[in-house]
Parts: structure tokens; C-alpha cells; sequence
């Protein structure tokens, strides 16, 4: 049962959240402007790093919000949480 | 809800249920037909009661209850009856701003539990830190009890339950199998 | 008594490199060497042999599925397990005692029919059986209707079964061994020699070593040592749990899974309970996921086995799966000349392992994709042509 | 059988007396006893078969580590395997001798054990009640910490009871006995088994930091037949004595690599034990033997005797010579218990002095583990099995009677990791995860592989530490618990009136309500003929339905809907449908504009949730800055639908201030007033064609106002109806259901409803998708509609169909699907809905659906059967 830090409501029980996936993958602003291979890419493709790992949480049973966490894929181990919108943070807290 | 309409609160059916399972430390009823507003609004909105803007607690005036349920959203808890009364004031007090307002006041049942076990009972289903040390009279909290979304508001002798009336019997069949009393 | 496989030191060359000693790998070796005589051929196993999902999975053998696309593969692999004890001359204890995928509601219902009705087009042994059918064929699954979810049917595949997952893999690797592969245990790939567009090569803890072609075979770790080789792939690697129940007496003869309480269970020969989950939300390299997951787990099946309230867990472990958004596997060529990725098998690459292995030797030996494994390709992300086995509720186990 | 209870001594309470029963015979111990001290004391030497060859076994440890002593209890409680050495004396307790494998009772209690899970925060979990773990507690709980001690065992040893009074007398300290830590997870989650009786309790605890005080298991030295009853382990010899008075053996050769089984000796001597000699494989043995012979560079080669050592045989590698003893008190060193470090991917570096494997990096910062877990066991030789010819005897692990020989077999297969050995001869697999076999087996394998001492480590032992059962991990969530099942304020009206239900997702709806004498068929015909012919009502209370409010809330909606809301009327409603960002049929519903910048529009029932967080998801995420809010007002509104030509009528009988004239109340538009004296929105909308008000109210008021209708209706015959109709009236309409029509694979385009994408707005969620060049065939499968030739034949829904009649011999092409069938008592005659590739260029085609009872012929048709031309939707 991971620890998931929510920005707002500190750290809640991982079943509390729904997982999002890689943070900052933008929606195309002009998806016209994107031939096939381009959109397949933003539909399809996502980092899959060993190691730390920028994605989105949603606070499903708590405050609803989305956001983001630095998090190792490899000791599961959070670095950061913060809003979105925000750029992920370089350095450890 | 308007006085004069026909309404039965939503475990109204389960109250001989709830009265029976008491003892043990812990009693539950329904709190039946509060009005319950909710709103979201940028946290400097000005409203007609004061707005926690710490995440996770409540403010109270007079007979109105605040929740703070998210960096924008609150959920207003009044009287029987007071809803309509709640959503003229934030919309006189809100004006032009970009909020929204919105009666939810039938959304959600609401139990009461009371009694010195309420918070170990509590413990069976909930994953929060009920202990004193972090918890209290004051603090509120959107999780699960079971496999159930709730909101637990904590008041001077009591902590409020509210969940969709949807899962109600699910809720009363927990905390009764839970109390024993089943 | 001879050794099952050779302890290979690697040479400078070959003309193919599996990177991968799991079950996919050791197949596509063997079927690189039996059907297409490549045998210049190195199995690089960072580890130790079939120590990663081949070790760690629930050993579901079934080919059912809905879309024409997957039928055929995992049929076609099927085909393959029924004669494979022969085929390599080593018992890997494969028994078709039939895979049960419970219906629990209307929509169930509609969707295990529509799934019985095209595997029997395609020629896939399927049925499907009332619950009281069910009641006959698995006594002790609970059809009584006042269950949360109650057993509406059942589709039932009685060629589907289990086999034993390690003799599998050293079948595979001794067969492969005698046709003169080379199988390298801990050997692990830390990058790709690649120039002009094409791969020449890896670098390894023991060097470098060049090849012809290049053929990932290590399932979870896929992103990661194709992010080495500058390639990106549609893929998200997470946790996968099982569990095994301590020794007990036969109780349970066939395969029972249900996609709606996430529950998929057999009893191994020695008499341990073997049981899988759904997969952990996020994605993990750790090899381990949560307990909440087994403790839903465990509930599910006391639900479906009231039997089971007494069975005791023994353990748990966590494997590493890499998940397709079709939930369908990637079989093919790469923008990359020469290097060939199999991959996104999910939770489901076990009972695929004959069937990939040989599709992909094919594939490998041909410089283009075999007939099976073509719709199998990366292009269908671009051109949207996906083999959407979740979307249409088909069990992904 | 002679009674091996000491005059004196050990913690067990003398004066009581506890009568209990194994195999049959009627025994008695003392509280305190576990079974397998009270079988020694009564002087039962042989437990239990073992697994394979039958052979006889006894008591070889005193706790978890126990590797040959399974027993099956069913009295108080039932329990389908343990060792006895971890079964508590306890009145009443009856148990039976198991080979290894456990018998789960096919009858009795439906229930099982019944167990609580509780949560709990603690800033310092200890595991292990030991001197060293209560130390660490009382640190930190004079540091202030909430502190919880847990130890897997029924009694706390003399010389630590002190020091758990003193920590449970501090504040938010807590010792738990009988608890045991299963597994340590990420971020100081660790899940404990407490058997508390009758009700067992799972502890579900947070901690910062946690500290593995789990001590050490001696193992064993392997030598040919060390697994008769009578061989034993030093630490154990001396448990039995020191805590539980019961001598384990009168005649005792003590055999040992280190120095701790000297303290043995001397205990099985004060307890009037004759030790023979202490076999000590060390040629210059140190430690003080107080007058007991000690053998010094000798080793047991093999012990001796039927069902319990009657004889040891010694060598020092020279002379060989036999040793009457009864007991073999044997030592071979100490392994740490680090299960629980390695679970989180601890490290462990191998000890030469100790022989054995310490924790060492890495491992997560918030876990110490101290004491004898940390390595601070005696010095040790490594021996690990005394050399034969035949080694087909000398067992590594007894529960899988496996052998030094089986170890060598697999490494003459080739196999080379410890990890393969485990895998070819099961060792370690079995309930004790290798407690005594697994440092055994790998330093074997290290030995014949002559790679040296600790090359090869121990095989992971993996969670739970110990067996648990099933029923104790489900806890409360099992029957009804164990998934809600979601009511509509007007279920129990439901209820009381027959109706059969249906399982929607989480949520109960009425699937149609028989009469006397119904069956299904009978039911949903008389509830179709009557909203087609009168009225009908339906409790549509579970429909998702969402407010947006904000001055981009119509913007928002543009982007979320494949169609155009912002250009809706404020009092008007429209159908929508929402795509997933691949183009995909993700929900649909119908959006009423309340307000300028406020609307509700509605979901499908499963859909509720998924589509709330999806518009969250766009809303926080990509479109931050338009100024819309989503409330999730599902259960506010309770949504009674009235449909059929006489539906008016019942409105009007019902008593409303809203003038229901077709000029004054269009189709799809809303008015708001009262209803039965009840503040309603009442929507013009309809799922069936017919003319139809679906009235929404609050959810409190929803009964009343069912009740209300259905006596104002009676003179209309008001029929209430359950899902299936519904169905069967919205297929009639050709009205697609979401998830049942479509399967994530499917677009608007696919079902005929390209009218329902906008071209003329800008870009919406899923648009882009909708180009690519599958996506966009123009041959992909389209919804039609099919007449059975034979229109009383049903086609089962889930028929596949094929091109040809005869074509249906396996394997055969496939050009669809059925994916609603239905008879239509409005038609009287079947139909379906199916998904056909190119199939609107089939109109009239025939196409076969071959079965296991035999091939349906049916007839491609538009996809809409009744009404048209929608003449019936005004009443």
C-alpha cells in the first residue's frame, strides 16, 4: 500500500487515488497540425523508466484534485509531489 | 427540502437498527435532511461565513458548518430546511464571481456516531490517523471506509459520517457487523 | 545423467542475439535452430535462466480469446503445447484439465457468448455451460444465486490447462542447447551497437559481442533496453502478483478465472493453490506490488470457493509485466534494421511462450513479419488498427 | 508412554492443567505448553509421517522453523496445517498428525475464521519482543513516539517481563503477543496476524520507522538419517527444558560447530540428562565443557534407530565410534531472520567467522534491523553436511524429503544457481520457506560447486513470514461486505413488489417485475405493450448526471461532446456523446442547459464515475484556465420516468403546476414547478419514443413521489418497468446502449451517428482520432439492424455472423456481431441489433449465424423498427 503525498491532503493510502500515467504529455494544441505517426505518438507513447518517474495521481476519494509526483519506479520511493502545472522539480526536497 | 413535501431520509428504514446496535462504546443514528450546499469558488472569494482555507479542517458560525473539501470546494452543512436560505446568501455574497453554487443537500446521507470506540470502530474500515494526536474536534477528511467514498467531519463528542445514500446499507451493515451488534 | 544445457561462454559474433533467457527467448532460439537451421545463435540471460516472469507466473495455458488475431496466435501456440513434451523430448508436465472464465453478470453474459461463438469459428474448442453446468464440472464454485456476484455461466476451453513454467523453459533450453545455441546465464545487455539505422551489436558485462540480428525477448525490461537502442515503444511496465496457497489435498481439477471479481486460480500437481490477480496500477520495476491487492484477492475467492476460507497463503511474490494500450502484444521488425522486438505480452505471455517463440523465429529468420505475427506490428498504433482485447472484455490473462 | 515432564522448571503453570487430544488419544499438558512440548512430555516421539517416503518424524525446533512436525487442528478452531510447535495448549485442543499437505473441510461452518482488519499509526514498530526489540521500544517511546511491539509468540520469555510491563505502561505503547509482522512494504506499511480468539485480527500499521528485532533460527548439521525423531536442535533441546520443563531425551550426544550448544549440554545435564559427549566438528574446541566429555574434531556421521535415535556414530575422520544416545541436540550456527529486510530488497553480504548471512546495504533508510537479526550471532565452522559415500539420506529439507543427494543430481543436470536447485528439488518451497534447508541447500551447492562459503545465498523467502488463512486476510469484506451493492431511494418499493434485479455495476436496478404466473418473457411483454399502448414508469434514478457551472461551462461541454452544446437553450436539452481521446465511444447522455453558464447533463449508469473523472481529468490538467466547475449531483436527484401515449394523463393526475401542453412543454425541453406537491425538474426526454416526462426530484422525495404516481396512475395502468423493457423499447427506436452496442472499439461514425459529430466547432476530445486511417475505413462495422427470417426465432445476443449459409465450417470469416436481440411484442416478431463490417451497404442482405443448435438466417435492415418517423413522441 504505497504512500501517495496529495499536495493538499498530505499523504494518503494509494487506494484513495487513481493513477494517471506520465505527467506532462500535453494535448497537441493544433491536433491537425500532426500526421498519424505524430498523433499515435501523443495517444501511445509514454516514458517507461527504471528509475524516477514524473506522473499524474488524482485524489479520486479524497479532494478530486490531479497532480503530480516524482517517483522511483525501482524502490517506489517519492521524491516530489506537486500541482499541475507546475514543471517537475530537478533536485530531491 | 420544502416543509410541507413528503420525504423520507434516506435510512430512515435502518434507524431500529442502528438504535438496537448501540452499547459497546459506540452508538450510530442518521442525522436526516441537513442542508448541504456545495461550492467552489477561488479560496479569496468573499462569502457570508468564513471559508477554511487549511485543508482538511472545519469552520463553524452560528448554525452553519463549513467543510473544507478541496483547495476551491466547500461543502456548507445547515439545518433542515436552510438550503435554500445558504445558496441565496453565497450567491448574494459571491456577485459576479466565477463560483459555483449548488444544493447537494439530498447527495449525501449522514450518520452520527457517538461514544469513546467510535474512533477504533472507525479504524476497522478507514486508514486516516484517528488518533489524537492527529485528529480532533475541528479536522475533516474525504477517504473510505470499507470500499465506500465517505466524509468524516470530527465534532466536540461525535464524528459525523457522510456517504452517498446509494451505500447506506452497505455503511450500516459495516459498522453494524463491525460493532458486533449484528 | 547429461547436464540440461551448457554453461556457453559468449563469442565475439553471432548471427543472431536473443536478449531475453525466459521462455519466449529459449523458444525462439530453439525454433531459430529446429525450423530455419540458424544455430549461430546466443540466448543472453542477465540472470539466471527463466528467473524473471517465467518463474513467477500463474502457468495459464488457454486460447480463447476474441479477435481473430489473437485466436490464431494462441492457438497456433496451443497447437504447439499439445505436442511440445514430445516435440523436445522432456516432460513439462502439461495436463488440459480446462479453463472456466466465469460470467457474473448480463454483460458477462453477452460478451463470454460472442466470445465462445468466434472461437468456434475459428476453430477454437469452446462451450459454454449454464451455472449449473459450472456446479458440474467445478463442484466446489459457489452458483447459489444470493452471492454479491452470482455465477450466471461459464465459457469453458477443456484443451486449455496448466504446465510446469521451469520445465518449460528447460525443455526449451536443453532442445535448444543440443542444436548448438549457446545459452548465457548472467550476461546482462548494458547497450546497442547501432550505426546507419542498424543494429551491429550489443555491449555486455562480458563485451561485445556483434550480430546479424538482435531479437529482444525480455518482457518487462523491454523499455528499458530499447530506450538503450534509441527506440521508444507503446509500453508501461507494472506490477503483476501471485501467490501459492501451502500443500494441500485435490480440491480444484480445472482452471477457474473471473475477470469481474479479478480472480484466476488452479491447483498444481503437489497440491499448492496457484493464484493471479489484476495487475498493480502504477508502473514498477521493484518486483513487488501491494497487499491490498491480495487481500481483495483472497476475499474474490472465497467468494467463488467458500472451500478456500480454510486454505492458508504461503506465498506472495510480485513480476514485472509490460502492458500494450490494446493489451495486445508487439511482435516484429523495429524502425531499427536488424533489431526485432516481442514484447507487451502483459498479463498473458506464458501461454503464448510456444506460439511467440515460433512466430517470431519466423519473423526473425524472414527479415519480415510471419502471417501471425503481422497484425501484431507497431504500425497499428499509427494507423489505429488495434487488437483491443480489453476493450472488448475479453479475459487478458 | 513415559512421561519426560521435569519435577520443576519452566514457565508453564503447573497447576493448571490442560487436557487435550492428538490422534485419538486423550493427553494432558500445562497452560504455557505448546503441543509439541506436551507430546514430548508425554513422551510421543514420532508427530507425523513425512510428505514422501513415510518416514517417521518428531519435534526437531521449538518454533517457527519447525520442519517436520505438522499437525491439523480442529478443536476449538480449525487450522488446515501447522507445526505443533507453534499450536498454544489450550483446552479442549484436539489435533491430528498431517504429512505436509493440509485437508480443507468441504462441509462446516461457512464462515471460516471470522477476523477484523484494523489501521493503526505508530511513529516505531518493533518486530520481536526480545531483549533487544524492547529495548529499542523503550527508546523510543521515552522519545515520545507512538510504539508497537509485536512477537509471534504466546509467551514472553522470564527474563523480558519486565520490560513489557513497563512499555505497556507508557503511553501509546502497545506489546502484542501471538502477532506476527507477515510483511514489511513500502513506506512503513507493515501487515501483522494477531491470533486472538475467537475473532483473529489483521493490523493493518503505518509506521515511520520500523525496527526488525526478529533474532535468529539455528540450523541444522546434515548427516545420514538426521531426520529421526530424537535429532533435534540445540536451541530447541534447551527451549524445552528452560521454558517448558519437559526433557527432550535422557541419553544425549550434543553435536555442534560453534560454542552456543555447550550451553545445551550444560542444561540437559543440570536437568538430570546424561550428555555422552559433545560432538564438536572444531578441532581445537574452545569453549568450556564443564567436565562433559567433548569429542573435539569429530562429526556425527549418522544417527541410528527405528522410530527414535537409539544410537549416534562418530568419527574424527580416523576411528568411527557408536554413542547410545536417545537425543541428538545438534548445532550447525545461526541464520538471522531477515525475510522481512529482503522483501523490501535488502541486502545481505555473507559473515566468514559467523558462517552465515548478515544484512548489509542496500536497503531502505526507515528499517533497522538489530540484535541477532543484525548479525550478532556466535562464531560458527562451516559445516554444512558430513561427507558420505551416500548421501541419499542426509536431508536438507525434511518437508520435502530432499536430500544432499537430490542437490548433487541437480548439479549434475547442469544447473549451477542456487536459485535452479530450489526449483528441481523444491527445497525451500514448502511451509517453512527453508528456515533450517535454505542456508543448508545453498551452502551445498556453494560446496560441490567448490566456489566457496557464501558465493551463493539463500533463496528469497518471500511474505507472508508465516501461513495465513484466506478467511483471516478477507476480513470483513466477504457476503455482503464484500462489495457494496448500490440502492435507489425507491429500491425497497422494488422490493416488496417482486422485482427481479439485475446487477448494473455496483448498482441494483429492477430488471422487469413478473406477476403471478409471469416467467421473464410474459413480464417484459405486458411491461412493453404498456408504455406502448399506455403508460409505464421506470426508476431511472442511477443515471450519472453532473453540474457544470461557470461562464466557459458551455465552451467546456463544446470540447467534451462530440456535438455542439454551447448553441443549446437555456430551458432546452440535447443528446450527447462524449468520446475517449482515441475516438472511441466512451458514454453518452443528454445536457440540459439550466442557465446561461450552467448545465446538467447525465451519464449512463455504469458510466458515472469514469465520466465525472475524465472531465476532471481535461478540466485540471490540459484546460485549467476555463472557468468551469463539475459537482457530482447523481444522488441529489431521484428521476422517476413516466412514459407511453397515456403518460400525460398521469402527469396530470399526479397534480402539476406545469402546463404539459405539446405547444407549452416541447420534447427535449424542461420546465421546473411542482409535482405532487414535490419541487421537481421535469424533462421532456424520452428512451422509448413514446411520448414521456422524466421527473426529477430530490432523492428523499423520490418514494413518496413513486407511491404518489403509482396510485394516480392506477386508472391509466400504470405499469412500472424494469431495465429489459427499456431495452426492448430503445432497440425498437434503434437507440444504442453504450457498452452493450459498442465495446471501446467502436465510433459514432460505426453506429450511423456521424450526424452527432460536429464539423462546424472546434476541437473536441477525441476528434483527431477519428482521421486515422483504420478509424476512418469506410468498410469498418456499422450498427444495423437484422430480421431473423423466422421472425419468432431470437438470435442470442453474442451470435457471430457469417456471409454464407454453408460457410460455417470452421475456420470460417467472421463479418459481425450480435449485440442486441430482442422480441418485440409492438412487431410480434423478433429483431437485433448488430455490428456488421460495411454493413449499411448490406441493406437487405442475408447473413447466417451458425450455432451449436443450428444456423439463424436474418435479414439486414436500418437499425431503427418503430416509429420512424418519431410520430409517437408528443403523445
Amino acid at each position: 500500500m504505497l504512500l501517495i503525498p496529495c499536495p493538499w491532503c498530505g499523504p494518503r493510502d494509494e487506494v484513495e487515488f487513481g493513477y494517471g500515467g506520465q505527467a506532462h504529455v500535453a494535448h497537441p494544441a493544433d491536433p491537425d497540425a500532426l500526421d498519424d505517426a505524430a498523433w499515435a505518438d501523443y495517444l501511445f507513447m509514454r516514458d517507461n523508466p527504471r528509475g524516477d518517474f514524473a506522473e499524474r495521481w488524482y485524489h479520486a476519494a479524497g479532494c478530486r484534485r490531479w497532480f503530480n509526483v516524482v517517483r522511483s519506479t525501482e524502490t517506489h520511493e517519492v521524491r516530489h509531489s506537486y500541482p499541475p502545472g507546475a514543471p517537475p522539480p530537478r533536485s530531491r526536497p | 427540502m420544502t416543509a410541507d413535501a413528503p420525504a423520507v431520509a434516506p435510512l430512515a428504514h435502518r434507524a431500529a437498527d442502528l438504535a438496537r446496535a448501540g452499547g459497546d462504546g459506540v452508538g450510530a443514528r442518521e442525522v436526516p435532511f441537513l442542508a448541504q450546499t456545495d461550492v467552489r469558488a477561488d479560496a479569496g472569494s468573499s462569502m457570508p461565513w468564513p471559508l477554511p482555507t487549511e485543508p482538511n479542517t472545519v469552520a463553524a458560525e452560528g448554525d452553519r458548518t463549513v467543510l473544507w473539501l478541496g483547495p476551491d470546494e466547500w461543502l456548507v452543512v445547515g439545518p433542515q430546511g436552510s438550503g435554500a436560505d445558504t445558496v441565496a446568501q453565497l450567491q448574494a455574497a459571491l456577485g459576479d464571481a466565477h463560483a459555483s453554487v449548488v444544493d447537494v443537500s439530498a447527495n449525501r446521507a449522514v450518520l452520527e456516531l457517538r461514544g469513546p470506540g467510535r474512533h477504533e470502530l472507525l479504524a476497522q474500515g478507514c486508514s486516516l490517523d484517528l488518533h489524537p494526536r492527529a485528529w480532533g474536534p475541528g479536522r475533516c477528511a474525504q477517504t473510505l471506509l470499507a470500499r465506500v467514498p465517505v466524509i468524516l467531519e470530527e465534532r466536540p463528542d461525535s464524528t459525523r459520517l457522510y456517504t452517498r445514500p446509494s451505500f447506506g446499507d452497505y455503511i450500516v451493515d459495516w459498522l453494524l457487523d463491525a460493532i458486533g451488534g449484528d | 545423467m547429461t547436464e540440461l544445457w551448457r554453461a556457453a561462454e559468449p563469442k565475439r559474433s553471432y548471427d543472431v542475439v536473443i536478449v531475453g533467457g525466459g521462455g519466449h527467448g529459449l523458444a525462439t532460439a530453439y525454433y531459430l535452430a529446429r525450423d530455419h537451421g540458424i544455430t549461430d545463435v546466443a540466448v543472453l540471460e542477465k540472470g539466471w535462466l527463466a528467473g524473471g516472469n517465467m518463474a513467477r507466473n500463474t502457468t495459464i495455458i488457454r486460447s480463447n480469446y476474441l479477435w481473430d488475431e489473437s485466436a490464431a496466435i494462441y492457438e497456433h501456440s496451443l497447437k504447439l503445447w499439445e505436442g511440445l513434451g514430445a516435440d523436445l523430448d522432456f516432460d513439462i508436465q502439461f495436463s488440459q484439465r480446462g479453463v472456466l472464465n466465469l460470467a457474473h453478470d448480463l454483460g458477462d453474459v453477452r460478451s463470454s457468448l460472442r466470445r465462445v461463438n468466434a472461437n468456434r469459428l475459428n476453430a477454437v474448442d469452446a462451450e459454454w455451460l449454464t451455472a449449473e453446468e459450472v456446479a458440474d464440472f467445478c463442484p466446489i464454485v459457489d452458483v447459489s444465486h444470493d452471492v454479491r456476484y452470482p455465477v450466471l455461466g461459464a465459457t469453458l476451453q477443456r484443451r486449455g490447462g496448466i504446465a510446469r513454467h521451469d520445465r518449460v523453459a528447460w525443455g526449451y533450453a536443453r532442445a535448444a542447447d543440443r542444436l548448438g545455441v549457446d545459452i548465457v546465464e548472467h550476461c546482462e545487455v548494458t547497450g546497442f551497437d547501432v550505426r546507419e539505422g542498424r543494429v551491429r551489436g550489443v555491449e555486455t558485462t562480458s563485451g561485445t559481442i556483434a550480430a546479424g540480428a538482435i531479437a529482444l525477448a525480455a518482457a518487462g525490461h523491454t523499455s528499458v533496453l530499447a530506450a538503450r537502442a534509441g527506440l521508444r515503444l507503446p509500453l508501461q511496465s507494472h506490477p503483476l502478483q501471485a501467490l501459492v496457497s501451502v500443500l494441500l489435498e485435490p480440491v480444484l481439477g480445472c482452471v477457474v478465472m473471473s475477470n469481474a471479481v479479478h480472480v484466476y486460480v488452479s491447483q498444481a500437481d503437489k497440491g499448492e493453490l496457484v493464484m493471479g490477480a489484476g495487475i498493480d496500477a502504477y508502473n514498477s520495476y521493484a518486483q513487488r506490488g501491494s497487499f491490498h491487492v491480495i487481500e481483495h484477492q483472497l476475499a474474490a475467492a472465497i467468494e467463488l470457493f467458500p472451500v478456500f476460507r480454510h486454505a492458508k497463503l504461503l506465498r506472495t511474490w510480485g513480476g514485472i509485466v509490460d502492458v500494450c494500450p490494446d493489451a495486445s502484444p508487439i511482435i516484429g521488425p523495429t524502425p531499427i534494421e536488424g533489431l526485432y522486438v516481442n514484447c507487451g505480452w502483459g498479463t498473458g505471455g506464458f501461454k503464448a511462450t510456444p506460439g511467440s517463440g515460433h512466430v517470431y523465429a519466423e519473423t526473425i529468420a524472414k527479415g519480415a513479419p510471419s502471417p501471425l505475427a503481422e497484425p501484431f506490428g507497431l504500425e497499428r498504433f499509427t494507423t489505429g488498427a488495434l487488437i483491443d482485447e480489453h476493450g472488448a472484455a475479453a479475459v487478458a490473462h | 508412554m513415559t512421561s519426560m515432564r521435569l519435577p520443576q522448571g519452566g514457565a508453564v503453570d503447573r497447576d493448571a492443567v490442560v487436557a487435550f487430544r492428538f490422534d485419538d488419544t486423550t493427553l494432558h499438558g500445562f497452560a504455557g505448553d505448546s503441543l509439541a512440548s506436551a507430546l514430548l512430555a508425554n513422551g510421543v516421539d514420532v508427530v507425523a509421517p513425512s510428505p514422501l517416503l513415510g518416514r517417521p518424524r518428531g519435534v526437531m525446533a521449538a518454533g517457527v522453523e519447525e520442519p517436520g512436525a505438522f499437525v491439523e487442528v480442529t478443536e476449538p478452531y480449525f487450522d488446515a496445517i501447522a507445526p505443533a510447535t507453534t499450536v498454544e495448549l489450550v483446552e479442549g485442543l484436539a489435533a491430528r498428525a498431517r504429512a505436509g499437505v493440509g485437508r480443507l473441510p468441504m462441509a462446516g461452518d461457512r464462515a471460516g475464521p471470522s477476523s477484523e482488519h484494523r489501521n493503526v499509526h505508530v511513529e516505531t514498530l518493533v518486530v520481536g519482543a526480545g531483549r533487544t526489540g524492547l529495548r529499542a521500544a523503550a527508546a523510543a517511546s521515552g522519545g515520545g513516539d507512538r510504539v508497537m511491539v509485536v512477537d509471534e509468540g504466546f509467551a514472553l520469555r522470564a527474563d523480558v517481563r519486565q520490560a513489557a510491563a513497563a512499555l505497556s505502561d507508557a503511553p501509546d505503547a502497545t506489546v502484542l503477543l501471538r502477532a506476527t509482522a507477515l510483511g514489511v512494504y513500502d513506506d512503513g506499511y507493515v501487515v501483522v496476524h494477531e491470533r486472538a480468539r475467537p475473532r483473529e485480527r489483521v493490523w493493518h500499521v503505518r509506521a515511520r520507522r520500523v525496527v526488525l528485532a526478529t533474532g535468529a533460527h539455528e540450523r541444522p548439521i546434515v548427516f545420514r538419517d538426521n531426520d529421526l525423531p530424537g535429532v533435534m536442535l540445540a536451541s530447541a533441546a534447551r527451549a524445552y527444558v528452560e521454558r517448558f520443563g519437559v526433557l527432550p531425551g535422557r541419553r544425549a550426544v550434543v553435536f555442534t560447530n560453534n560454542d552456543s550448544a555447550y550451553g545445551c549440554a550444560a542444561t540437559l545435564r543440570a536437568a538430570g540428562a546424561e550428555v555422552v559427549a559433545i560432538v564438536d566438528c572444531r578441532p581445537a574446541a574452545s569453549a568450556p565443557a564443564d567436565g562433559i566429555p567433548v569429542l573435539a574434531g569429530w562429526t556425527v556421521t549418522a544417527a541410528q534407530g527405528a522410530s527414535r535415535v537409539a544410537r549416534v556414530r562418530v568419527t574424527d575422520g580416523a576411528s568411527e565410534r557408536d554413542l547410545d544416545a536417545d537425543l541428538v541436540a545438534v548445532s550447525g550456527g545461526w541464520n538471522p531472520v531477515v525475510g522481512l529486510w529482503r522483501a523490501l530488497g535488502g541486502g545481505l553480504r555473507y559473515d566468514e567467522d559467523r558462517s552465515c548471512f548478515v544484512p548489509g546495504p542496500p536497503g531502505p533508510p526507515w528499517i533497522e534491523v538489530v540484535g541477532r537479526a543484525g548479525g550478532d550471532v556466535p562464531a560458527a565452522a562451516p559445516l554444512w553436511f558430513v561427507p558420505a559415500d551416500d548421501l541419499s539420506r542426509h536431508f536438507v529439507d525434511l518437508q520435502r524429503d530432499a536430500t544432499v543427494a537430490d542437490i548433487a543430481e541437480a548439479l549434475d543436470a547442469g544447473l549451477r544457481s542456487a536459485e535452479h536447485v530450489k526449483r528441481y528439488t523444491y527445497i525451500g518451497t514448502s511451509i517453512d520457506q527453508g528456515r533450517t534447508s535454505g542456508v543448508v541447500a545453498a551452502e551445498v551447492v556453494n560446496q560441490l560447486l567448490g566456489s566457496g562459503p557464501g558465493a551463493q545465498g539463500p533463496t528469497n523467502a518471500r511474505p507472508p513470514y508465516t501461513p495465513v488463512s484466506f478467511a483471516t486476510l478477507a476480513g470483513r469484506a466477504r457476503g455482503r461486505l464484500f462489495d457494496p451493492a448500490r440502492t435507489t431511494p425507491i429500491h425497497r418499493w422494488h422490493v416488496e413488489h417482486g422485482a427481479v434485479f439485475e446487477n448494473v455495476g455496483q448498482w441494483k436496478r429492477p430488471w422487469y417485475f413478473p406477476r403471478p404466473g409471469d416467467d421473464m418473457e410474459a413480464a417484459v411483454a405486458r411491461e412493453c405493450l404498456a408504455v406502448r399502448t399506455g403508460a409505464g414508469i421506470m426508476d431511472a434514478s442511477t443515471l450519472g448526471k453532473v453540474e457544470v457551472v461557470g461562464p466557459d461551462a458551455a465552451e467546456f461541454l463544446d470540447r467534451m461532446y462530440t456535438n455542439k452544446m454551447s448553441s443549446l437553450a437555456v430551458g432546452s436539452i440535447r443528446y450527447g456523446m462524449m468520446l475517449g481521446v482515441d475516438g472511441m465511444v466512451l458514454d453518452d447522455g443528454v445536457a440540459m442547459r439550466l442557465g446561461e453558464d450552467r448545465f446538467l447533463f447525465t451519464t449512463t449508469t455504469g458510466g458515472a464515475a469514469r465520466v465525472l473523472d475524465h472531465c476532471e481529468e481535461w478540466l485540471q490538467t490540459e484546460w485549467p484556465h476555463l472557468r468551469a466547475y463539475c459537482t457530482s449531483v447523481t444522488e441529489q436527484w431521484a428521476t422517476v420516468a413516466v412514459a407511453g401515449p397515456r403518460a400525460r394523463a398521469v402527469l396530470a393526475a399526479l397534480g402539476t403546476d406545469i402546463d404539459l401542453s405539446v405547444e407549452a412543454f416541447p420534447w427535449m425541453t424542461f420546465r421546473e414547478g411542482n409535482v405532487a406537491g414535490i419541487p421537481a425538474r421535469v424533462a421532456r426526454v424520452s428512451f422509448s419514443g413514446e411520448l414521456a416526462f422524466e421527473v426529477n426530484v430530490a432523492g428523499w422525495h423520490g418514494l413518496p413521489l413513486w407511491e404518489a404516481a403509482m396510485e394516480a396512475g392506477r386508472a391509466e395502468g400504470l405499469t412500472p418497468y424494469g431495465t429489459e423493457t427499456m431495452h426492448v423499447l430503445r432497440a425498437e427506436k434503434g437507440y444504442v446502449i453504450v457498452g452493450q452496442d459498442t465495446d471501446g472499439t467502436v465510433t459514432p461514425h460505426d453506429l450511423g451517428m456521424s450526424w452527432i459529430v460536429s464539423t462546424k466547432k472546434g476541437d473536441f476530445v477525441g476528434r483527431r482520432s477519428l482521421r486515422r486511417p483504420d478509424t476512418a475505413r469506410r468498410d469498418r462495422r456499422h450498427l444495423v439492424g437484422l430480421l431473423p427470417d423466422d421472425p419468432q426465432t431470437l438470435l442470442p445476443e453474442g451470435a457471430q455472423l457469417v456471409a454464407e449459409e454453408d460457410g460455417s465450417a470452421p475456420p470460417v470469416a467472421m463479418v459481425g456481431h450480435v449485440t442486441s436481440s430482442y422480441r418485440s411484442p409492438s412487431l410480434g416478431r423478433t429483431f437485433a441489433l448488430a455490428l456488421v463490417d460495411g454493413g449499411r451497404e448490406l441493406t437487405g442482405r442475408t447473413l447466417y449465424a451458425p450455432l451449436p443448435e443450428g444456423t439463424i438466417a436474418a435479414t439486414v435492415t436500418e437499425p431503427v423498427f418503430y416509429d420512424p418517423e418519431g410520430a409517437r413522441r408528443d403523445g
